[in-house]
């Protein structure tokens, strides 16, 4: 569970979220939505401690999170917009290692969980491919198995599609869609909702640094008329 | 930080080449005077020269605090002896009087600062270096400036990336060697990019330069910079 | 129209590319100011300057080495703010006294490449042999030394001695890390040259 | 005009592009579709000479693009995908101003076309604004007014929408398409073809390094069932 109590944020001077508060359930699939420069970003960076509020409480299952950044960030796996921008290693099999070495489990553990993170995302058996060498939906992919491989309860992606063409984006999507409905909750920010709105348990947007829409109370998306997103489904599968 | 304001001093209105000069007349007599008077005397060009610009003289010390720091030691250094008396005032002091004009100087670069816009000084690069290397150097100090934000930004993702997923749990050594490759990585992949981006607008060897305009305030500016060369040698 | 274009004469390929690579690692040398750790045990900071001069060499070759180093310190005497300490303006190349291993940094880059590559364009330094590497850069770094020390002797007033104590003897620790560093890079053979 | 007379062209011993031949008039605006890898961009590139082709000639208005590379550089300008690797300057005006200063035109001609440039992207009067403090639909306005200052008379854009919301992407589309209503070609390389395919003249999906449909030729749309395309407009307006 992620909670935000109550957070503002700002860069300097200029406030970027404003009183923000949110509970995300384990399980949801979240759609998070809004202009370029609305804070998804900076709201998607809270969630695992990358930024820290100015004011009130981001909470991992309870924790504050600066009270216990490994835990949160264990429980949390992070996708960057681009995929390129979270490639620490050069091949894609270290790269994937990257994170359970990090948690210090032993070799035949991060061995199984990297290659059920490869087979996860489809790209099983590529463990020693460059990554340089990977098309760009390849590249997205390999950025979702190093999150994966941490086993996080949620999973966070900041606009993962950049770049996609149709079918890869549609995999992505399919792979996004069964590890909701396995149990991990999935928090998906995106301009293009036109195919990832059917998935959603709920839809999230914002303006200016404030959550304008939260497609879990009723009538709320009448709110905000101007926005392209179609009402979310009522059914929540984890409750 | 330090950096152009558009403005319309005395200074935004001179050739940068002119700037240049009084910069460097000024930082040869300084570095060739220590006495008192001649510190006085100089303090009095300098405090002309930063209002002849609009300096902000607060914010200019806190830009260079760390140089300050630096000038601040540097007497207590000197001071220091080995062996009786372990302290030795005059040393301290000699050396408290050579900070004190290196400040200056740094003071009074902050007016080329405040008043020059990269155009400009892209444009006295390749006026003043004739041929090929001036025209590479012109466009280069340009690319400089454009990217040094965008690659302060790659290292901070750098780091962010490696914290998403638990890097910070490794040695400094690992760390800093792991934000070293990528940090060249990325400079490198860029470089390529912005090299297509560069011959797909026709990079060439011969563009239009700039534009400078040598006015009738840059013939004083020229004299103040000869005088406070000369008087280098006084 | 067509007339006065064809007078356009275009920079080559490969000079576009080394002059872009050239900039960038000139920008990230100044990115790369932000580390500025003062030393208790010296005047000077610690800084990453001097790894980065040693990639110039190694990856960029004598010529576009120095010319990177170059740029690196024009744009810091307009103003960036890339010097140890982001500061920037022509007042710090004139009278700072560190600056003598701003002066000596592009001549470090020079020695680098010149021993590493003997030619104008670079091999891939991870085909060099590592003493060469080695030793290069060891005679890179005594360049830059002997620049810093020199400057600030004269500009503290000190003798050479005593200067090569304040500004040089206390970095040699971690310019030899920064050294390791760079062969470790090297090493990895995960950049290509220009 | 634009024309690719059996153009091949391989990386070492890849080969991506297979025997393309195509003509693309004066104003006519054409989209690029196809999947990650299928050859847009390297299509893209043989434009305006930044890749040579291995065989097969690339000739713009007749002239072969290897024998007049300022021209051909000067008549097709080129957006790429992200704007912040492109941008040579720190403000506006100088950048957009970089291009024609190449072109070594007199002060004053260079001028008129930085405003002109700007004009047609709706920015005049930002040019001393720095590049870094423009939003992302901005900069990808300013990068293609660099390009339309060099007077062009087709311009090639390789997925300029990458990270746009919805009102910048509209934005930056409005205005190719009011450029080509004025005359300039536009070759446009993008994934997401749903509001583009209404504007577009024509239609030309690669796959495979091939042109597998050219929505030209009646009848060529309906091979490529899988692609997501309507069929264009007959209507080509500058015939
Ligand atoms: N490092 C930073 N320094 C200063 N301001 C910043 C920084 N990062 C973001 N901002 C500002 O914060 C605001 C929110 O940015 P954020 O990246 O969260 O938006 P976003 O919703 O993710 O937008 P996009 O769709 O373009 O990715 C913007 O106005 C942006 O200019
Ligand atoms: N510099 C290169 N070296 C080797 N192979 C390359 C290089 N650039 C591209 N390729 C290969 O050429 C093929 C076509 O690439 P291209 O970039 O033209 O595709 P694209 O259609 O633009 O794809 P995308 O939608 O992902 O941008 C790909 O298989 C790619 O791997
Ligand atoms: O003012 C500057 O920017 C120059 C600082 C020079 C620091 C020197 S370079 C050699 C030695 N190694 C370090 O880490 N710092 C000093
Ligand atoms: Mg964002
Ligand atoms: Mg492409």
């Amino acid at each position: 569970m992620i909670e935000f109590d109550a957070v503002s944020f700002g860069f300097e001077d200029v406030p970027v979220l404003d009183d923000v508060s949110l509970t995300i359930d384990d399980g949801e699939f979240v759609v998070l939505a809004g202009a370029n420069g609305s804070g998804k970003t900076t709201l998607c960076r809270h969630c695992n401690g990358l930024l820290e509020p100015d004011s009130g409480t981001v909470r991992v299952d309870g924790t504050p999170v600066r009270d216990d950044l490994v835990g949160a960030r264990s429980t949390v796996g992070m996708v960057f917009q681009h995929p390129r921008d979270q490639f620490v290693a050069a091949t894609v099999g270290s790269d994937v290692a990257f994170g359970p070495e990090n948690l210090g489990l032993p070799r035949a553990e991060i061995d199984r969980r990297v290659e059920s993170a490869l087979a996860a995302v489809n790209m099983t058996g590529r463990e020693t491919d460059l990554i340089d060498a990977l098309s760009g939906g390849e590249q997205s992919r390999v950025a979702i198995a190093g999150a994966l491989a941490m086993d996080p309860s949620h999973l966070v992606l900041d606009e993962p599609f950049t770049g996609l063409d149709d079918p890869a984006r549609r995999s992505v999507l399919d792979r996004l869609a069964s590890l909701s409905n396995d149990g991990t909750g999935v928090v998906l920010a995106t301009h293009d909702l036109r195919d990832v709105i059917p998935l959603a348990d709920r839809v999230i947007a914002m303006r200016d640094g404030r959550v304008v829409v939260d497609g879990t109370s009723p009538g709320a998306l009448d709110e905000l008329a101007d926005l392209p997103v179609r009402v979310p489904r009522s059914r929540r599968p984890h409750e | 930080m330090l950096t152009y304001e558009p403005d319309e001093t005395i200074a935004h209105r001179l050739d940068p080449r002119s700037k240049l000069a009084v910069q460097m007349g000024f930082a040869a007599t300084a570095l060739a005077h220590t006495s008192p008077r001649a510190l006085l005397a100089l303090s009095v060009v300098a405090a002309l020269l930063l209002a002849a610009a609009r300096v902000p003289l607060w914010r200019t010390l806190v830009a260079y605090r760390f140089a300050l720091v630096i000038l601040a030691i540097a007497p207590i250094v000197a001071a220091v002896t080995l062996g009786a008396p372990w302290i030795d005032v005059g040393d301290g002091l000699a050396s408290a009087r050579a900070s004190y004009r290196v400040l200056l100087v740094l003071l009074v670069s902050a007016a080329y600062v405040r008043s020059t816009p990269v155009r400009h000084s892209r444009a006295a690069i390749q006026r003043t270096i004739p041929g090929k290397p001036g025209q590479l150097l012109g466009i280069g100090v340009a690319l400089v400036f454009r990217f040094l934000p965008v690659l302060r930004a790659d290292l901070r993702t750098i780091q962010d990336a490696m914290a998403a997923r638990l890097g910070t749990e490794r040695s400094a050594v690992e760390r800093a060697s792991t934000i070293g490759v990528l940090g060249l990585e990325r400079a490198f992949d860029r470089a390529d990019r912005l090299s297509l981006a560069l011959q797909a607008r026709c990079f060439a060897w011969n563009p239009t330069l700039p534009a400078l305009s040598f006015g009738r305030l840059d013939y004083p500016a020229i004299a103040i910079a000869i005088v406070l060369a000369l008087s280098a040698f006084l | 129209m067509e007339t006065e274009q064809s007078d356009v004469d275009l920079v080559g390929g490969e000079t576009v590319r080394a002059v872009a690579r050239a900039a960038l690692l000139a920008a990230l040398m100044g990115a790369a100011a932000i580390v500025t750790i003062p030393y208790p045990l010296s005047p000077a900071p610690v800084t990453l300057q001097v790894l980065v001069v040693f990639l110039a060499g190694l990856y960029l070759g004598p010529l576009w080495g120095t010319f990177s180093i170059g740029l690196y310190l024009a744009a810091g005497a307009m103003g960036a703010p890339v010097f140890s300490g982001a500061t920037g303006g022509p007042g710090v190349l004139l009278s700072e006294p560190t600056a003598g291993f701003l002066w000596a940094f592009p001549i470090g880059a020079l020695v680098i490449g010149l021993l590493v590559h003997r030619e104008v364009s670079p091999r891939d330094p991870a085909d060099v042999p590592v003493p060469l590497v080695v030793g290069s850069l060891l005679a890179g770094l005594l360049v830059i030394y002997a620049g810093g020390v020199g400057w600030f002797a004269w500009i503290a007033s000190t003798s050479l001695p005593e200067a090569a104590a304040a500004v040089a003897v206390p970095f040699v620790p971690a310019d030899l890390l920064k050294l390791a560093a760079a062969l470790a890079i090297v090493r990895s053979g995960r950049l290509d040259p220009v």
